[in-house]
């Protein structure tokens, strides 16, 4: 029956990853130069295998629940890895390779992404240090391939420092496997939605608790009407990204036929509210949010990074009037 | 497998999860109220003229009653059919799906007047008015409001003394919508100005037929008629219509909040994805503003409408969203705001977005796209209606985010 | 030597401008049912022809100061006839026939709007009902046609109730006289800002003195900071409008190698500003804002008619990219 | 010709009106300026190490002391060249046109130090500062903001005792550029806390050697030190340093801004404006960020492009605006905020505009066009630098459109 609100099993569910993440991953981690991308810690606990069938090792719930997870992960900042590893292990169910599958789940084959560079044959690696193999994303494409068959590694400068950047040239290899992917685009766009709207409430949550505390003209600066409303808008963007992204996820699991329009919604919304909340958080910060000591900028950046992954707006956008 | 997971290794069953399906009795139901829509849904367009709409109101509620669907979200024992929210969300959408006309004259009454005596009003009352309410023999009209008293509703200032059996009522309410050709009205007056401005407020039935009432329809910027002002003169109301106690009428008026759960917003929502899709056909057979081709085949045009499908999309789901939460909380959330904010701010950029489409109709209400131009000017009324976006973002920051009150407004 | 600033006497002789008109044409007019466009006492107080050379029977002043005399036009929403009669004056000099030029100045020729309906062949008449003349406006072309070649008139129901629209057929005459339009073309789009400028600060007046009168729990509106901060954006915009305008002015009157860019300029931000601050108006002003009564509406309604003069925003900035 | 004119029928004289053209002079010294430009502006980039940089800076200042262009704006008997803001507007113009190097670490003590210093400042304070910082010698910071004391600078807590004829300093500033390099600091300080907020604060000179000051580098969130804090702990500075006098500080403070009368825009804009041309060519060779052809061809990328053209050509005329402003008052009104207020978000949105535009490249600052991520980034520091956005509306709003102040702000 239609209820887009979890339940109280699933919030309980919920609140232990929640929990897991917070203590064992804070954001701060990310300004203690803490580089591990916690994709074993979470493997351990089964976060990652959440929606991929039992015979591949995982726990066989929808893409609604792990989109669940992955909000946690975006509030987190969890690496990009681990959107990787989970997207890889689902596309080699998809193939018919549920020996692979389980290879991911298990941590024995570490999965990094790529993204196709300005220069054609060229490609950004993100969180691939370690990779065996690379989701390559390119504008609604999805494919594997092997992480030897990328080469001439030169290490980045990254816009996002937390996450490591290499550029290289792609190898002459194909994919792993043949087609299929198209079918794990919504799942795709679902995910990288339900991270960003996690991205989104973290950065409104600091932003709300910074104006509670800090005091500027004798009062707390929460008092003032333009940051209430700056608030007010953030939290309005997260709430539209919350629901769509939910309420995508259990349209494509359910198979409806306005699935993918409602991923690419969802997708929208969700980037938009990440990027937007993240400013709002700096300019609410003010001279502190300017500062790296602040994690508004960490959002920002990391709703930047993983904006590259969709395509870019004016492309899901496009994607969503070919629909119309 | 390996794996230790943090629960107890099983998912929830799939009947308490997240869900977005309608179960086989719903479907059912949908079916039944999709046959008898396409069935009764009236053919001919509503009438403009006051007299002659409020006619037509009232026969397609009598219709809706004796087809057993009026008082959809009424309790039975009130007359309605006590339908949950999913089963108003199905009658809601198949409603705007079969193009049915709105509620016009009848919505005060049925989504005001009759809740608020249904979960207030006394036995007598209820009696008298609800069956009536159903079966659209009466029309109401809401007096809340006053040129001094809008965003700030608590500091009204209309005053009742008490006479006897009767409240004497003398002052001035604004924004009364179909006043003129109401029987009855949601009427809030002052009863005493001595304590805090929420105290001493009454909420009171008035007859729109008392002597001492004068009405005066105000002109919108969209140059029709649809509020008035409303004068009282010495206005005598027995004070057996008041519902509740004198002095409680602010409690009183926030129990019809509680009577809608997260539904009201559905007919909109659907009105805008209507128009949207209009908008997108018209974008497909309209030249470009500038430049050569089709409106839609312009990148700036196209992805606002794309944006604007997302966002309507968006809207949908934070209806489910409102409704799922009507579902467990008896009293609705601040969060309704965000709906409505959301809602109000998106219309608006739906109808600027027309502007920018309709082009060479843009001067013409009488041209084949001019009737863009009325939806833009009406627009305005949802960031300034029933709060204005102002007032609904510093609830959200206040209520939903906790952020601290400003001082001076309690 | 660069000023944008007008000098007292400049100042003197607007004010003379802005006080007649506050006197003699009110923007309450519009609501008393006014509908004489007051072209009779501008021309016989010399206002129209305040750019005009001498010998055509102006004033000979420069685009700049015409262009302030424009700004009071929009303030006081004075009829759109003003603003085809000081064009069409114009463009008569352009084609050399100075008589005609007079004519106009003179009141002899009156003068009215034409713009194409978006069925070919059909064009709408604005404040034309004793028009001789039409200023045929269409993205960008300028032409006057006699008015007896426009045939089949209809009255329409126009989105500004206070200036008359007719629809009509447009017959086989040709423009009078040849060419030339274009010269005109900076004047046209620099007036028109002007105009927008002024229906911009008379909107934002109008809201900034509501906000002060306005009481809601217990003080002013204007005292909350989402109040002051959408006045104070609406008066940004037409800080921006007002210079941008004036500079405009000045460099097509000193013939700067960019002036049409600058003149583009001036009309995007000025009918932004216009557009934007009438809409901004309304919702200060709240339920009053949306009534008849109030003259917000007024002026949201006047700036997007003026709007449909310029062609739109897509065709402006089209334009203005041309020349990037 | 018939016509009443309301005037006496002239019109003023053509030089006394609004003007957009330069006399021969002015034309004739912008020959110079260029010339001189063309000759001596550094062809080395600028150093991005604190040493190499001030080194660089140091020297440049001298170059230009040397060619007769130290100190444009200051009066010729503080050593300045005492020029009209026409001729400083001229002077930026060029000096943006030749992409001549910011001032860097010389300009707090160009642009406040020195400037507070001829406003207010003693014989013996200007004879011997002034001279040093035309030549380049001395590299002045800044001592105003304070963790607690942003926005509302006036809160300020670093306390100063007077103990004989020395000041006893202890406490922190923030946002302090320059601080480990710097010679001398502008630096604000309590010397009174029983009366109002911006009564009993100091103005002094801080030598940035004194023992008990500690320097701590913030990095930003461009990854750049450019700000610091720093700590006073009983940091002793001679009586002799008070400019103006002891809690005399707030209007010492205030005389800086009356230095500038509407030239500071002028960098801002010249950049802006180069920038934006930048990123027209970018757009008319990169590929569209979805579809085919140049992102110049995606005509919601090109129209962004041309809004922002339209409006940066409106910063260099509120720019104009506001030197016209200045020519007349010799005190900065209000206004001044609305340019900066409209530049800030005007920048944003550019850089905004940049990030969809480079869209490949959009991951690696060391990519073709990966310097748009920083500049993106540095952005923000026009919308929360020397006021935020947010307060400069309200300055807008209350002193410029005369709405009632705050209670509780004052």
């Amino acid at each position: 029956m239609v209820d887009l609100l979890p339940s109280d099993e699933q919030n309980a569910i919920q609140q232990e990853l929640v929990n897991f993440l917070s203590l064992e991953m804070p954001v701060d981690r990310l300004h203690q130069g803490d580089v591990t991308d916690g994709i074993d810690a979470l493997i351990e606990l089964g976060w990652l295998g959440l929606a991929l069938p039992e015979q591949a090792g995982g726990a066989g719930a929808g893409l609604a629940d792990e989109a669940q997870a992955f909000r946690a992960f975006g509030e987190a900042l969890v690496s990009p890895a681990a959107f990787a590893t989970v997207l890889a292990a689902h596309l080699s169910v998809g193939l018919g390779d549920e020996g692979r599958a389980r290879a991911i789940l298990e941590g024995d084959a570490r999965v990094g992404l790529a993204v196709p560079a300005a220069k054609a044959g060229e490609c950004y690696l993100i969180a691939a240090q370690q990779a065996d193999l690379l989701l390559m994303v390119d504008k609604g494409c999805l494919a594997l391939i092997p992480a030897p068959d990328v080469v001439d590694r030169v290490a980045c400068d990254p816009l996002d420092g937390t996450v490591d950047l290499q550029r290289a040239v792609l190898g002459s290899g194909g994919p792993v496997g043949e087609g299929l992917a198209e079918a794990e685009y919504d799942r795709f766009l679902v995910l990288l939605a339900a991270y960003q709207l996690g991205v989104a409430e973290a950065a409104l949550r600091t932003a709300v608790e910074y104006s509670k505390l800090r005091e500027q003209f004798g009062r707390p600066i929460g008092a003032f009407q333009s940051i209430k409303h700056l608030c007010a808008d953030a939290r309005m963007r997260t709430e539209a990204a919350q629901f769509q992204t939910i309420y995508a996820g259990l349209a494509s699991q359910d198979g409806h036929e306005d699935a993918r329009a409602q991923a690419l919604s969802a997708l929208i919304v969700a980037e938009e509210a990440a990027i937007l909340n993240a400013e709002a958080a700096i300019q609410i910060h003010g001279g502190m949010g300017f500062t790296d000591e602040c994690t508004a900028h960490l959002f920002l950046k990391r709703a930047r990074l993983m904006s590259r992954l969709g395509g870019g707006r004016a492309c899901l956008l496009d994607k969503l009037a070919a629909l119309s | 497998m390996g794996h230790k997971f943090p629960w107890d290794g099983r998912l929830p069953e799939k009947e308490v999860r997240v869900d977005l399906s309608f179960t086989q009795e719903q479907l059912m139901f949908r079916d039944e109220v999709r046959s008898w829509l396409a069935d009764y849904t009236p053919r001919e367009k509503r009438p403009s003229d006051g007299a002659a709409a409020r006619a037509f109101d009232s026969a397609w509620q009598l219709t809706q009653y004796e087809g057993g669907w009026a008082g959809l979200a009424w309790p039975e024992e009130a007359g309605g059919r006590g339908l949950s929210l999913i089963h108003q969300l199905i009658w809601h959408e198949e409603y705007g799906r079969a193009g049915a006309p709105p509620p016009g004259f009848m919505f005060i009454a049925l989504n005001h007047g009759g809740p608020t005596l249904i979960a207030k009003g006394n036995a007598a009352q209820k009696a008298f008015h609800l069956p009536r309410i159903l079966r659209g023999e009466s029309v109401w009209c809401q007096g809340f409001s006053e040129p001094g008293a809008g965003s700030d509703l608590a500091s009204l200032k209309t005053r009742a003394v008490i006479e006897g059996d009767e409240l004497v009522v003398t002052g001035q309410k604004i924004w009364t919508s179909y006043a003129a050709h109401a029987d009855y009205q949601e009427l809030l007056v002052r009863t005493d100005a001595s304590g805090p401005k929420q105290a001493g407020i009454t909420w009171v039935i008035c007859d729109m037929r008392s002597p001492g009432i004068t009405v005066r329809p105000i002109r919108t910027i969209n140059n029709d008629y649809h509020f008035n002002e409303v004068f009282y003169d010495s206005v005598r109301i027995p004070l057996a219509n008041v519902v509740g106690e004198v002095n409680d009428g602010w409690a009183v008026a926030q129990a019809t909040l509680a009577f809608e759960r997260g539904t009201a917003m559905i007919p909109h929502q659907m009105a805008l994805s209507r128009e949207l899709d209009e908008l997108t056909a018209l974008a497909k057979s309209i030249p470009a503003p500038s430049g050569s081709g089709t409106a839609w085949e312009r990148d700036d045009i196209r992805t606002r409408i794309a944006t604007a499908r997302a966002e309507v999309y968006a809207l949908k789901a934070m209806t489910y969203g409102a409704i799922s939460r009507g579902q467990r909380d008896n009293v609705p959330g601040a969060e309704g705001a965000i709906v409505a904010l959301y809602h109000g701010e998106l219309a608006q950029r739906v109808q600027r977005l027309a502007l920018d489409i309709i082009d060479d109709d843009l001067l013409d209400r009488d041209s084949a796209r001019g009737e863009w131009i009325g939806r833009y000017l009406d627009a305005f009324k949802y960031t300034i209606g029933g709060g204005t976006s102002q007032v609904r973002r510093n609830i959200i920051a206040e209520r939903v985010l906790g952020l601290p009150r400003e001082k001076a407004l309690n």
